[in-house]
């Protein structure tokens, strides 16, 4: 019987108190902010948007390796001779086009590993945070500004490049086969004399070929 | 008492002209259906600021503002609100039980209004004085069960059974409570009419019943709200419609107007609930002291009903919910056996003094 | 206990049951034969000097081919720790990929059940005698078990395409703007 | 198409009378997508009535297959992985994936890091036992605790965004030490919080919710958990402690400098009801946030200056071959890495061995006999997290 009006005391005891806690709070100042019109000042290092700034970006692709999420897209161009592509702001000389550099920010996890390693410190993380979009593809923030007629050039001068590497290799390989087709019919001649000598330098010779056209 | 009392909304209703032509009985029909109308309107604008006043006292208790936004201090946030329920898509679930689906809210909303005819707002006004004016609040406020076993059994989804069972459960065995704690007042008056508990109770705050064979009737009106606090379905035994475990009892699959009735429902409640409370315990429209008197009768009747919710939305924010069978522990083992303490007390009481 | 002194107790014990035990590396180990994990474990378990209560972990790893003629392998490493006495150990059982059967210990420790149906669902190890051996974690009907090393993505589940699409999202659209 | 009638669909599936399924009984889906399982957990519970007889928790929802993606990154790079595994406490995800990495490189960290690491992941508990009192309130119906919970989480995420720039996913602990240095005003404003908040839990939290007897007798006696079913269940953390174990890995297996600070450890005594129900559970996580702040005040006295990287870690980690256990002890448990390296480019295998993941098999037998409100009850006082149980 005891415990039946005990616990009626202690409810109406402990009720009571709780109600006095939030009267408390109805005179007290309220801690939020009426957000579009005040809005909270973001600290310095805070992690929201990145920002590229494409001049001082010398295509070192960093950052493309560093990504967890591998949500940064980057092309990029080797110079070709004459060209004038300018240096970065702290004086470093660039020697990479970018046609094209694109961080899909819809992918991005905003830890901050791809500002880490950048040489020129030229991939910044913005306190923007307002950049949502009706479509997915909107996110994908284009930061290179190399007008497409140039990048379209370029990228024909870099296939053509391509297409004359590839030749010239092909060309040395065949030298390279050739050579070795005469070396080998001249140790044939030779063969008669000494018969042991030529199985080991063989594989060597073997080796270099297979070793070249892996690079 | 005068038996012949002036009908407010007969006498508006003859305003109008041509009326007089109608038989006397077309003329009470009509008066019917104008005072329905007017109730409706004041509920449906009261229900609005009701809404805004929880969300704002939520809001401060919480160390936040609460609406802003629309209108000064978000004044208008409640009408924006039901505008946009008005125009949302009147949308049933598959396989439910139309006929009952669509009828539950209008049945609901029905009781929740046609409590509001016999309350005394002031000296002689009030829609219909019945001399059996409380005995008819309980009738009413019992129809709300079957309707919402309705709504909970007709949306074909099995949380909202759950909720309708709890809140059947609940609604009925919290009459018992009120009802008695109710008994104490008419013993003390008298009379069962309300307009004649109101007068009773005229000539200062000590004269309210709260007061009269002091320990027990204000006991009885502990038990008459938190009683009262459970047939609401209002926290600490909102039950029913418990967020955390039922989504949201039998209204889960109610949207647009048909879900606007059962939240209109629930603040006319509320506000029915206050006045009943208001008219039984701390005097009607009868002023705390005489001096007072100037002030229009009808505003001290808000007034006290306006304090009575502003408990009832404090307590929803501070406490947490009951479980069921604590619910019934604390109807059947605690309410009931207080209340029949007090009206031995107040009966005792009566009779020696 | 020192893990010398428990392996000690444990090849005294079970003899040739317990293959070998390192004790040097970072974290001392003992292989035990597969068909008396459980023997063995319900041994540490109620051994009252040993008195391992705590199954920390249950790991199924794949271990990469190391010489070409042998088979590929699975492993189930234990790791198990006595809160009372305060010392820890880890087992190990190497069990061929063609039969990857391991007893099941949920009979010592009842949080062995989820762990050993987490192994089974991502590594594809069965244990024997586990109550309801269904994977937790992907879906019922899933083919194939993700964390093996030659695991390939399903084409379709259920209708719906799974491999994300590899395309680079940029190229493409530049070229249509 | 045969039209398919729904009685033969539920025969089928057994749940009817004819395939000898109990009239009375009701399977409910507490569905992935529900108010109060703290996530996208899916409890198929039998009911009888409100009566739970079975409940069985069905996970995999928010499998992100946080194991495989280790594999394929280096060792920097799984940090943010390690974030997500409990979104809601990551500094000290971060610290045990650190700290097991560290183990096997076997390589010291300068003492400021150490310091920052405690003062951190112990702000972080605090954060994370904070959102448990606050979503506990919510499951049993009080609003206003949440509220006053996030209010006051609002101050410890502005430290961590001034420190380290992010607001709930961090990359902040690396292997080797951590990211950025303490910004200078941090001290005193670390320690004004701390007073702030010491006074609000003795006199805001507890009058308002735990010794409401409202909350009490919806709480005590509610799920109890006896101290072998816990060690049974592998139970970590304030779920163990719950039940009246006093074991805590920063006592007990003391890792990084936790054997510098003197805190004591909250064990659950059954005041309000027996031991290990969840009333004690959820009284324990409030002391320990007590706890927490006397180990951050003696931290914040002792740090040292210094750098706060070491040397060793280059810009490439190199990890020698082995195998390693390492755990901490989170908000929630025990977070344990199974990490097997062959000294390559990233961790060959790494299990992550997550404290909910254990906290949540014991539901199924212990929550049999209890109503469906008290199943909720449960479920806020294991104060499990979906992405913990999935990863």
């Amino acid at each position: 019987m005891g415990r039946y009006f005990r616990d009626i005391y202690i409810s109406v005891f402990t009720v009571l108190k709780g109600m006095y806690v939030t009267m408390l709070h109805f005179f007290s100042k309220s801690v939020t902010v009426q957000y579009p019109k005040e809005r909270l000042e973001i600290p310095k290092g805070s992690r929201n948007q990145l920002l590229n700034i494409i001049e001082d970006c010398i295509g070192c692709d960093q950052c493309v390796r560093a990504c967890p999420v591998n949500c940064i897209y980057m092309e990029t161009i080797k110079s070709f001779e004459g060209d004038e592509l300018g240096e970065t702001s702290t004086g470093r000389k660039k020697s990479l086009w970018i046609p094209s550099f694109t961080i899909d920010m819809a992918k991005c996890c905003f830890c901050g590993l791809c500002t880490y390693p950048c040489p020129t410190e030229c991939l910044i993380m913005t306190d923007v945070y307002e950049y949502s979009k009706h479509d997915r593809n909107d996110l994908i923030f284009e930061f290179a500004d190399l007008d497409p007629i140039k990048a379209a050039e370029l990228r024909e001068k870099d296939a053509i490049r391509k297409k004359e590497k590839e030749a010239a290799k092909l060309a040395k390989l065949k030298a390279k086969e050739a050579a070795a087709k005469a070396k080998a019919e001249k140790e044939a001649a030779e063969e008669g004399k000494t018969p042991e000598k030529k199985p080991e330098d063989n594989p060597d010779k073997k080796t270099d070929n297979s070793g070249e056209e892996n690079s | 008492m005068t038996e012949t009392l002036t009908n407010p909304v007969l006498t508006l209703l003859r305003l109008i002209p041509g009326v007089e032509t109608l038989s006397d009985g077309m003329q009470v029909l009509l008066s019917g259906f104008l005072a329905g109308v007017i109730l409706f309107a004041f509920i449906a604008v009261f229900a609005l600021y009701a809404v805004y006043l929880e969300r704002k006292v939520a809001g401060h208790v919480q160390d936040r503002l609460g609406p802003m936004e629309v209108g000064w201090h978000g004044l208008l946030q409640t009408i924006a609100d039901a505008i946009k329920l008005l125009n949302k898509e009147d949308f049933a679930p598959k396989d439910v039980d139309t006929k009952l689906f669509t009828l539950a809210p209008f049945l609901v909303f029905m009781t929740a209004l046609s409590v509001f005819v016999v309350f005394p707002y002031d000296s002689q006004v009030s829609i219909a004085n019945l001399n059996i004016g409380i005995f008819y609040v309980i009738a009413i406020s019992s129809i709300a069960v079957p309707a919402v076993i309705m709504a909970g059994w007709s949306s074909n989804n099995k949380w909202s059974l759950f909720g309708a069972m709890r809140s059947a459960a609940q609604i009925v065995s919290y009459e018992i409570p009120v009802g008695l704690s109710i008994i104490c007042v008419i013993m003390v008056v008298g009379h069962m009419g309300m307009q004649e508990i109101v007068e009773f109770q005229g000539g200062g705050f000590w004269k309210w019943v709260i007061f009269r064979s002091f320990p027990f009737n204000f006991i009885a009106f502990f038990i008459f709200f938190l009683g009262s606090l459970a047939e609401v379905n209002r926290t600490p035994f909102d039950l029913p419609e418990a967020e955390s475990e039922l989504v949201a009892g039998f209204m889960t699959e109610y949207s647009g107007m048909r879900w606007a009735f059962f939240f209109l429902a629930e603040y006319g409640n509320m506000l029915a609930v206050g006045l009943v409370g208001a008219a039984l315990f701390l005097g009607g429209w009868q002023p705390p002291f005489e001096f007072l008197s100037f002030v229009p009768g009808w505003l001290w009747f808000i007034l006290k009903a306006l304090v009575l919710i502003f408990v009832q939305i404090w307590l929803r924010w501070t406490l947490p919910r009951l479980r069921v069978d604590q619910l019934m522990y604390v109807c059947w083992k605690v309410l009931v056996p207080f209340a029949f303490v007090c009206i031995i007390g107040v009966g005792l009481w009566e009779v020696l003094t | 206990m020192t893990s010398e002194e428990i392996f000690a107790k444990l090849k005294e014990k079970f003899g040739d049951k317990i293959l070998e035990t390192d004790t040097e590396a970072v974290q001392p180990i003992a292989t035990v034969d597969p068909a008396s994990i459980a023997e063995v474990c319900e041994f540490l378990k109620n051994e009252p000097d040993l008195d391992f209560k705590f199954l920390n972990c249950l790991t199924g790893v794949h271990i990469n081919k190391v010489e070409e003629e042998e088979e590929e392998k699975l492993r189930v490493v234990y790791n198990m720790e006595s809160l009372v006495i305060k010392h820890k150990t880890a087992l190990d059982v190497i069990v061929p990929i063609s039969k990857p059967n391991v007893p099941s210990v949920t009979s010592v420790w009842k949080t062995a059940n989820w762990h050993e149906r987490e192994a089974y669902d991502l590594m594809g190890i069965v244990f024997d005698g586990h109550p309801d051996l269904t994977r937790i974690l992907c879906p019922e009907d899933w083919e194939g078990h993700p964390l093996r090393k030659d695991y390939v993505v399903q084409e379709f589940y259920q209708g719906m395409k799974v491999p994300y699409p590899e395309e680079e999202p940029k190229q493409e659209e530049k070229e249509e703007k | 198409m045969p039209e398919i009638k729904t009685e033969d669909v539920y025969i089928e599936l057994g749940r009817h009378p004819k395939a000898g399924f109990a009239a009375e009984d009701l399977i409910l889906q507490m569905g992935p997508q529900h108010p109060s399982t703290h996530g996208v957990l899916r409890l198929e519970c039998v009911t009888d009535g409100e009566i739970i007889k079975k409940a069985v928790p069905k996970i995999g929802y928010l499998h992100r297959c946080f194991d495989k993606h280790a594999e394929n990154e280096n060792w920097q790079q799984v940090i943010p992985y390690t974030d997500r595994i409990d979104y809601l406490a990551s500094m000290n995800q971060n610290f045990s994936y650190a700290i097991t990495v560290e183990k096997l490189m076997d390589i010291e960290i300068p003492e400021r890091a150490e310091y920052i690491r405690v003062i951190v992941s112990e702000l972080q508990r605090i954060a994370s036992h904070l959102i448990a009192f606050g979503t506990y309130g919510l499951d049993m119906g009080a609003f206003t605790p949440f509220l006053y919970a996030f209010r006051d989480r609002e101050t410890i995420l502005d430290f961590f965004e001034k420190i380290c720039g992010g607001r709930l996913l961090y990359n902040y602990i690396w292997i080797g030490g951590v990211s950025h240095d303490l910004y200078d005003g941090f001290k005193e404003e670390c320690m004004k919080f701390l007073d702030y908040f010491e006074e609000k839990i003795h006199n805001e939290y507890n009058p308002l919710l735990s010794f409401n007897k409202i909350f009490i007798e919806r709480t005590a006696n509610v799920g109890i958990i006896t101290p072998e079913q816990a060690i049974d269940y592998g139970l970590t953390g304030p779920c163990l402690r719950g039940s009246g174990i006093d074991w805590d890995l920063r006592r007990d297996d003391p890792y990084s400098i936790y054997d510098r600070f003197d805190f004591e450890v909250i064990v659950g005594k059954g005041e309000k009801g027996t031991v290990g129900d969840s009333w004690d559970r959820y009284m324990v996580r409030i002391w320990e946030m007590v706890e927490s702040i006397r180990i951050i005040r003696q931290a914040l006295q002792q740090i040292p200056e210094g750098d706060i990287i070491s040397e060793k870690v280059g810009k490439v980690v190199k990890v020698p071959k082995g195998e390693v256990y390492g755990r901490t002890e989170t908000p929630r448990g025990e977070l344990g890495f199974y990490l097997i390296s062959e000294g390559g480019k990233g961790p060959a295998r790494l299990k992550s061995r997550s404290p909910c993941f254990s906290n949540l098999c014991v539901i199924e037998e212990m929550s049999q006999g209890y109503m469906l409100a008290d199943l909720v009850a449960i479920l806020a006082s294991i104060d499990i997290v979906l992405g913990c149980i999935d990863r």
